[in-house]
C-alpha cells in the first residue's frame, strides 16, 4: 500500500514507470492487456490491406500500401517489444492470440472488397486509431507511450495518404470511382466508430486506467473528437455518411450522430464477424508454415554457438 | 519492330524488377516470422522502386506519353520482357529465398557495372540500386545458409528449391543483338562478366549452407522474347485488373 | 434503382450458378481419383449450363442488349448478387463437398417448386435443372458419408469443414423486398417452403455420416446485396480477364 | 512357337486379339506400354488447357473447355481400364508414370500461354493425335481397339471445336487476337510435328508394331498426311507456318517441310521440356493431396461391407 501510493503520485506526477521500477499487478496486467491487443491489432491489420498489394491499380499505389502494410508489421514489432518489457514473451502472446484468448481490434474482422477500401482504411481506421493513440503517446508507462510516439508519427502518414486516395476517387475520380468511395463509407463507417469501445456507461476498463493514466480520455470523448474531425472531410469529399440522425449541434459545436448497433459490436467481438474464422486462418497458417522455418533458424544459431564456442575453447588452449 | 534496343533493354530491366518485387510483395503478411513480413517487405519496394525508375525511363525513350503505369499495366504476358526465374511461384520459403539469392547475387554486379553506363539515366538508376541489391544479396544469403545448415527438413527443402531453381539461371547470362549493339556501345552490361563473380558468390553460399551446386544442364530461356511460363498470365490477372476493368481511370 | 425485381431475381439465380461453377471448375485436372476429375466436371458443367440460361433470360428481362456474357463478364464484385456460401474457397476435397451438399440440397427442392413458377421461362429453366441438382446431391451426399464414416482423418475434416461453412447457410433462407412481391406474384419461390426438406435431408446425411450438425448461431449474409467476402474478387479477377483485357474482342 | 504362328495368323487375318487369348510377351509388354502412355497422355494432357479453364473468354468456351478436359480424363479411364486387361493395375501405371518409368506424350510439356493455344491444341494437338489414332482403330488388340474408336470420335469433335476457336481468332478476331493466332502457332507447329515420333530411320518400335498390327503406318508417313491436311487449314486462316522451307511439291501433291530440330525432341523427352518439373509436380500433388481421400473412401468401404456381411449373417440365422 505504501508502494501503491508511491507509485500513485508518480503516475500523478506524470512521471513514467519504467520496466524495473515496482508496479501494482493490476497495471501490468492492464498493460500487457493492452498492448498484446494493440500490438495484435497491427499484425492482424496486415491482412485487409495485404488484399489489395497484388491488386493495387498503380505502382505508385502498390509501393505506398506495401510499405504501409509493412509498417504495420514493425508497429506489431515495437509493441510486442514494449510488451515484453512487462515480462511476457512475444511468444506467448502470440499464442493467446491463436487460441483466443487475447483479442485484436475488430475492426479488423471486416473484409475490404474494393481499392476503395484502402482509401477508407487509411483515412478512417487509421484516423480513428490516431484518435485512440495519440493519448497513449503520455501514457504513464514509459516503454508504451514511446512505442506510441514512433507509431502515432506513421499513423498520420497514413491517414493522410489514406484521405488523398479518397481525394482522387472522390473529387479526381470517375463516376464510378465515387460510388466505389460511397460503397465503402457505407459499409465502414459504422464499425470505425465501434473502434473507440462500448460508450462510457458500458466501459469496463475505463476507471483504473484513467486513474493509472493509461487511458487519459473516455471512449465516447474520443469517439466524439473523431466524429466531429471527420464528417467535414467527408463533407468535402462529396459523401453522404450512413446515418440519418448526423447533424451539427450549432450551439455545441458537435455533429451529433445515431445510435451505434452495439449487438452487432458484441456479436462481431464474440467471433461473429464477416471476417473473424478468416483472419485467424491467415495468422494459424502463417505461424504454422513458418514453423520449419524458425526450427532452421534455431537449430542453425546453436549449431553456429557451438562451433564458436569449440573454435574459442581451442583457441584458449 | 519499331522498338529501339534501348527501349527493349529498359524494360527488360524494368520486368525483372516488377515481376519479382510482385512475387515478393505476395509474401507480406505470410512471413514465417514477423522480422521477415518487414524485410520481405523492404525487398519488394526496392525492387519496385527500381521497376518504377526504369519503366519512367523507357516511356521516355519510347516518347510516346507511356507512363510507368501504362507500360506494367497495360502490357499482356507476350509483351512482358522479364527472366523466366523471377516469375517462378513463391512456393516454400526456402524457394522465395533462393530464388531471390540467384537473381540478386546476380543483379548487385550488374548494377555495379551498369552504374559506369555511358547512358546516365541508367547509370543513376543503377547506381541506387546497387546499395539496394547488397542488402538483398546478404540478406538472401543468410537465409540460405540459415535452411541449409539448419535442420533436416531445411536442408532437404533448399536443395530442393535450388535444383528446382538452377534451369532458369542461365538466362541471366543470355545476350541478344539488341542487348550486344548496347554493350558495344558501352550502355549495356555484358552478363558474361558477371559471372566469374556470381559463381564465385553463390559457391561461397552453398559451401557455407551445405548445399550441392546442381550441375549446368539445359537451361531454360524464352522470358526475353516474351515466351514465359503459365505463372506469368495469373500475376497478370492479379497485378492488371484494376486498370483493366476500370480503363482509363486514375487512381 | 432502374432493375425490375425479375431481372434481380434471375441474375442471383444465375451468379450463385456460376461462381460455385467456377469453384468446382477449379478441381478439374486436381481430384484426388480420376473419377472425381469427371464428376466434379459435371457438376461444374451443369451449373456453368444453369448460370448461361438465367443469364440469357435476364439480359432478356433487361432488354438492354446484355448477353450472358456481358452479365458474367462485366460487372466488378460489387455488381454480383451470388450468396456467401458458393463463393468460399475450395479448400480441400471435404470443403468442396460439403459446401456443395449444402449448396444442391437446397438448390434441387428450390428448382422443383420454381419448375411450377407462373414465369414460364424460368419454370422451364428450373425443370432442367432439377434432374441435375438431384445428382448433385447424390454425390455430394455419398461423398460425404464416405468422408464422415471413413477414417478419423477425415472425419476430422469433414466436420470441419461443415463447422465453417454452416454459419453461410442462412443465407439460403433470406428474402427480401425483390424476393416478396415476385413471391407473392407465384414467380419466384419462398425458400423458408423448401427448408423442412432441406434440413431432413441434410440431417439424415450426417446422421449416416457420423456429423453432428452444427447449431444455427449468427449466420453471414451479404452476398445478396453485393457485400461480398475477399474471395470472390480473386475468383472475378481470373474469370474476366480476357474480356477485360481486350474489350469488345469476341471469342 | 506354334502358338506363336497361330496367334499371327490371326493377327494377320485381322482377328482381333482379346484379353483371355494367348499372347506373345513382347506383344503384352508392347500394348502395356503404349496403351500406358496413351493414357498417361490424355491425364497429364488435362493440366496445359486446364490452364484456361478459369480464364475462359465466353461462357460458352468456358463449357466446352471443361468439357473438353473432362473427356481427356475420360479417355485416361477407358484406357486405364483396357490396360488393366493385359493385367497391371491403374495403381501400378499412375506409379510409373509418377516415378518417371513411362511416358506421356511429350507435348505436353510445353505451356499455354495465351488462349490461342486452347485453339491450337485442339486444332493441331488433337488432329495429329487423331492421325495417329485412327489406325489405332483397326489395333489388333480388341479392348484397345475399343477405347480407340469411342475416343477417336470425341477427338474429331475435339479436333473441329479448336479450329472454330482459330476461325473466331483469324477470320473475325481484331488484330491483336491474329496476332495472339500467329504468336501460338509458332510456338506449337514444330511440337505438333514432333507427336509423331522420331523419323523412320531413328524409331524402335516399328517393326514388330507393325507385324504385330498395333501399328499400320509410319511416323514420317503419318506425319506427312498430317502436314498435307493442315498447311490449307492454316493458309484459310491466314497463318504463316514458322518453317521457310514449307512448299507444295506439285508432282507428288505433299507439303514438304523442314528439318525437325530433333535435339529438342530427345530433350523435352528426357526431361528438360519447358514445363516437365511443372506437369509432375501437378500429377504428384493431385495424388498426394488425394490420399487421405482414397484411404476414407476404402475404409468406408470396408466398413459397410463388414456391416453388410453382419446383417447378413444375422438374417442367415
Amino acid at each position: 500500500p505504501v508502494r501503491e501510493a508511491r507509485f500513485q503520485a508518480r503516475v500523478d506526477a506524470e512521471e513514467k514507470i519504467e520496466p524495473n521500477d515496482w508496479m501494482p499487478e493490476g497495471y501490468r496486467k492492464t498493460l500487457v492487456r493492452q498492448i498484446a491487443q494493440h500490438a495484435h491489432s497491427e499484425i492482424v491489420g496486415m491482412h485487409p490491406e495485404g488484399n489489395w498489394i497484388t491488386r493495387a491499380p498503380s505502382l505508385k499505389r502498390k509501393a505506398a500500401l506495401l510499405a504501409k502494410v509493412q509498417d504495420e508489421g514493425g508497429h506489431g514489432a515495437y509493441l510486442y517489444a514494449a510488451a515484453e518489457t512487462l515480462g511476457v514473451s512475444r511468444e506467448e502472446l502470440v499464442e493467446q492470440l491463436l487460441n483466443g484468448k487475447q483479442k485484436y481490434s475488430s475492426i479488423f474482422n471486416y473484409p475490404t472488397l474494393s481499392w476503395a477500401d484502402m482509401g477508407i482504411i487509411g483515412w478512417l481506421v487509421d484516423g480513428a486509431a490516431i484518435m485512440n493513440q495519440i493519448p497513449l503517446c503520455r501514457c504513464s508507462y514509459g516503454p508504451y507511450a514511446r512505442a506510441m510516439i514512433r507509431i502515432c508519427k506513421e499513423e498520420s502518414f497514413h491517414q493522410r495518404q489514406g484521405y488523398e486516395i479518397m481525394v482522387t476517387l472522390c473529387r479526381d475520380g470517375t463516376p464510378e470511382q465515387k460510388a466505389m468511395a460511397q460503397e465503402a463509407l457505407n459499409r465502414w463507417w459504422w464499425p470505425v466508430l465501434m473502434m473507440f469501445g462500448p460508450s462510457d456507461k458500458d466501459s469496463q476498463h475505463t476507471d483504473k486506467s484513467m486513474r493509472w493514466k493509461i487511458k487519459r480520455f473516455t471512449n465516447d470523448e474520443l469517439r466524439q473528437k473523431f466524429v466531429d474531425a471527420t464528417v467535414p472531410q467527408g463533407h468535402y469529399l462529396g459523401l453522404t455518411f450512413p446515418d440519418a440522425d448526423l447533424k451539427l449541434n450549432e450551439e455545441t459545436g458537435h455533429w451529433e450522430f445515431g445510435e451505434i448497433d452495439w449487438a452487432e459490436f458484441k456479436r462481431v467481438i464474440a467471433g461473429d464477424g464477416p471476417c473473424n474464422r478468416q483472419r485467424m486462418k491467415q495468422r494459424k497458417d502463417a505461424t504454422e508454415n513458418g514453423v520449419w522455418v524458425r526450427e532452421a533458424a534455431l537449430a542453425y544459431a546453436e549449431k553456429r554457438k557451438a562451433r564458436r564456442d569449440a573454435a574459442m575453447r581451442i583457441a584458449a588452449e | 519492330m519499331t522498338e529501339t534496343p534501348l527501349f527493349a533493354y529498359t524494360l527488360r530491366l524494368a520486368d525483372n524488377a516488377l515481376i519479382l518485387g510482385h512475387r515478393v510483395s505476395e509474401w507480406v503478411g505470410h512471413a514465417p516470422v514477423l522480422e521477415e513480413d518487414l524485410a520481405l517487405g523492404n525487398l519488394a519496394l526496392d525492387l519496385i522502386g527500381q521497376a518504377r525508375s526504369f519503366y519512367t525511363y523507357a516511356g521516355e525513350i519510347e516518347g510516346k506519353g507511356r507512363d510507368e503505369d501504362a507500360l506494367a499495366y497495360l502490357r499482356d504476358a507476350g509483351g512482358y520482357r522479364n527472366i523466366l526465374l523471377v516469375e517462378q511461384p513463391n512456393g516454400d520459403f526456402a524457394q522465395t529465398i533462393v530464388r531471390h539469392l540467384l537473381y540478386s547475387a546476380f543483379a548487385h554486379p550488374y548494377f555495379e557495372a551498369l552504374a559506369r553506363s555511358k547512358d546516365e539515366t541508367l547509370a543513376a538508376i543503377a547506381a541506387k540500386a546497387v546499395k539496394e541489391m547488397a542488402y538483398h544479396v546478404r540478406h538472401t544469403a543468410e537465409w540460405t545458409i540459415r535452411l541449409g545448415d539448419g535442420t533436416d527438413e531445411s536442408h532437404r527443402r533448399a536443395q530442393s528449391a535450388l535444383d528446382e531453381l538452377w534451369p532458369f539461371t542461365g538466362e541471366l547470362f543470355e545476350t541478344d543483338q539488341v542487348e550486344r549493339a548496347l554493350i558495344d556501345a558501352g550502355i549495356a552490361v555484358d552478363p558474361l562478366n558477371i559471372r566469374a563473380r556470381w559463381s564465385k558468390m553463390l559457391d561461397e553460399v552453398f559451401d557455407e549452407a551445405t548445399l550441392v551446386r546442381p550441375s549446368d544442364g539445359y537451361m531454360q530461356s524464352g522470358g526475353r522474347s516474351g515466351r514465359h511460363s503459365e505463372h506469368l498470365g495469373y500475376v497478370l490477372t492479379e497485378l492488371q485488373f484494376l486498370q483493366r476493368t476500370y480503363p482509363g481511370a486514375k487512381w
